[in-house]
């Protein structure tokens, strides 16, 4: 039975590569010393394998079969994506054991995901395991959420699928040590007439709410108040998952900055389920 | 203001958002289109004024029609759009998009 | 609010068509027969658009994103996937405004569709259409659920969606009268072994439990021995998906035969959902 | 005998069915692969062994290693393989199929 040793979320944008010198030296390196902490965070925590859990931004989905949950079933991704990501290309190690686990698990527990055994992973999934100094070093297993073309998810029901995830990864059999990372968000917009703007204060709440870990309030919240925040806060759905899955264990702002010059309001944090609680 | 123009696609939005993915996914798509946009488009079941958007990469007016945002944002970054017009672009047509 | 004003359910199989000369000519008459008469009965309830639950035979989906569940969402669909079917080309009408309702809807209610606005639809839903006379008559909104890799959805799960689908249709605005024609089944096998060979003692006890409409019991057995039945036989979830839309209204059996030289059981019936009770 | 031979793909099956989808559903693949099978699998990564089993329609074979059936039997239909043929390679192998 494997132990869900940590879960950790983190903002994930394209900008943060293509364009690093669109920020001050000072808001990049904090942004960059945050990530390989976080990433430090995560591999103190020694998973076999971390569940990454982001959205597909329509590079291996489109309107033709667009999936509210894909799980990913793959020994190895090709990444990224985009031809335009300002990075080199290189394949993630896929872990297909844990994730034809996660979808049988799914399915019988009155879940629908479709799955994907060939996936080209973009910046969603590498940015933040390449900043984090891990995209080398873990095998994954990426779960793709619909945060980016409606009908979307509802918030509910990601919390609901994060608490599936949970029960899923104790009842594994197949390794010992599994970690989460949810990437995406917060406030943002991705080619609205708003782009460049941050709702700082929804960020803040939101953050807030995770801490305070009130479900009914928190997906009031998300619900209510996702049209505030931007197209982009929409992917708050994948903490929300992370949130499901660390059920009630501590949360823990690791870091917030609103960088308009990239777009986004870059969150880090972090939810304790490794330690003795 | 509202997160998306559209609660699920039109038919218009569906083709607009077909040839957005299609030039950077599909082998020789991109080329093709740098070629000549409007060759790319001749058989395109769309209107010659949505052509014509695509075309000269107007970006705020196919948000308005529907364009899905990430695949706009991704075909001008293909494209080298410079981000400075990519958001000018959008912020002209903030008093039209969707509220409430 | 829109009526359910019948439930029905058919096999398929591309033979029918491809080789009719297979079966004996009493044979091939009475199957023929038997869908004109199911597409006059489901005609002359009158619906406006019908729901086709039925599977995508590896044409449209495959293993790169392969949904549980996916609903289709266009105003038109090309037809036959296969270059190969021996039938004349033609687009189905759709009605995507239907589509969207049940695909909101769905999401609402915790169920995770993929969808599509663009599917080229093969003989697992032209077939039953195309004998049944209504292929150029009705506006269709095709729900495709993997019953042809696995893992597959479970039987209990496409229960639930049945019994979503009545709630869904009931609460939609846009029209008066709804319909539903599951297509699949009964037992057969394609491409295994026992291809050719069919379990009638299966198919019978399946029918006998769909009349008596106890669902435990109906699932413990679809569940327990489909095995038996064939790989072909998985597509008894949609035969489920109609029966739990249907609810507690009676069953009807309009036809069954085993036809081995057709490689399927061939079963066709009826919810009487439109009649007073 | 049991519905399925794999739980799940191996990635075995995958390139199998890469193949066998792939010949039917992307444009101008049949006509490629009915030049010559062989050239059109030179660059799928499977082994020969596999590879000789796909150019060779053996049907039995190919289901014993997992291809999916819907895939194998539209292949050979697309192909215009007999359906004795087809049913008595199938046939031939039902002591090696999964049970239990
Ligand atoms: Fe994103
Ligand atoms: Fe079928």
């Amino acid at each position: 039975m494997a132990d869900l040793v940590g879960v950790f979320a983190a903002s994930h944008t394209p900008v943060m590569l293509n364009f690093p010198d669109a920020v001050e030296e000072a808001d990049r390196s904090a942004v960059y010393d945050e990530f390989r902490k976080l990433g430090a965070a995560l591999a103190a925590t020694k998973p076999q394998t971390v569940i990454v859990i982001s959205d597909d931004h329509l590079h291996n989905f489109f309107l033709d079969n667009l999936p509210a949950f894909c799980i990913g079933a793959a020994d190895s991704y090709a990444s990224p994506a985009e031809h335009w990501l300002a990075v080199d290309r290189h394949a993630l190690r896929g872990d297909s054991a844990l994730s034809a686990h996660v979808l049988g698990e799914a399915l019988e527990a009155g879940f629908d995901p479709a799955f994907s055994m060939q996936l080209t992973l973009d910046h969603g999934v590498l940015t933040p395991l390449v900043l984090a100094g891990l995209s080398r070093q873990v095998a994954i297993v990426p779960i793709l959420v619909n945060c980016v073309q409606p009908p979307l998810p509802t918030m509910a029901r990601c919390l609901q699928w994060g608490r599936f995830l949970s029960t899923a990864i104790r009842s594994y059999r197949g390794c010992e040590r599994v970690a989460i990372l949810a990437t995406g968000g917060i406030s943002h917009d991705v080619a609205t007439p708003r782009m460049g703007m941050i709702n700082e204060a929804f960020d803040r709440e939101f953050l807030r709410l995770l801490e305070l870990d009130d479900s009914e309030q928190l997906l009031r919240f998300a619900t209510d108040h996702v049209n505030e925040a931007g197209n982009g806060a929409e992917e708050i759905r994948n903490w929300l998952m992370a949130h499901g899955a660390a059920a009630g264990h501590r949360f823990e702002l690791q870091f917030y900055r609103p960088l308009h010059k990239w777009y986004t309001g870059i969150g880090m944090a972090r939810w304790h389920t490794g330690d003795a609680s | 203001m509202r997160n998306w123009q559209q609660d699920i696609p039109t038919i218009q939005a569906y083709w607009i958002d077909r040839v957005l993915f299609d030039v950077h996914h599909k082998e020789g798509h991109l080329q093709r289109y740098n070629a000549s946009p409007d060759a790319y488009l001749s058989a395109i079941p769309l209107s010659a004024e949505i052509k014509a958007l695509i075309r000269d990469n107007a970006v705020g007016a196919l948000y308005l029609a529907g364009a899905n945002p990430y695949l706009l944002r991704a075909h001008c970054l293909g494209l080298h759009m410079p981000d400075a017009e990519f958001v000018a672009s959008l912020r002209a047509v903030a008093g039209e998009a969707r509220r409430g």
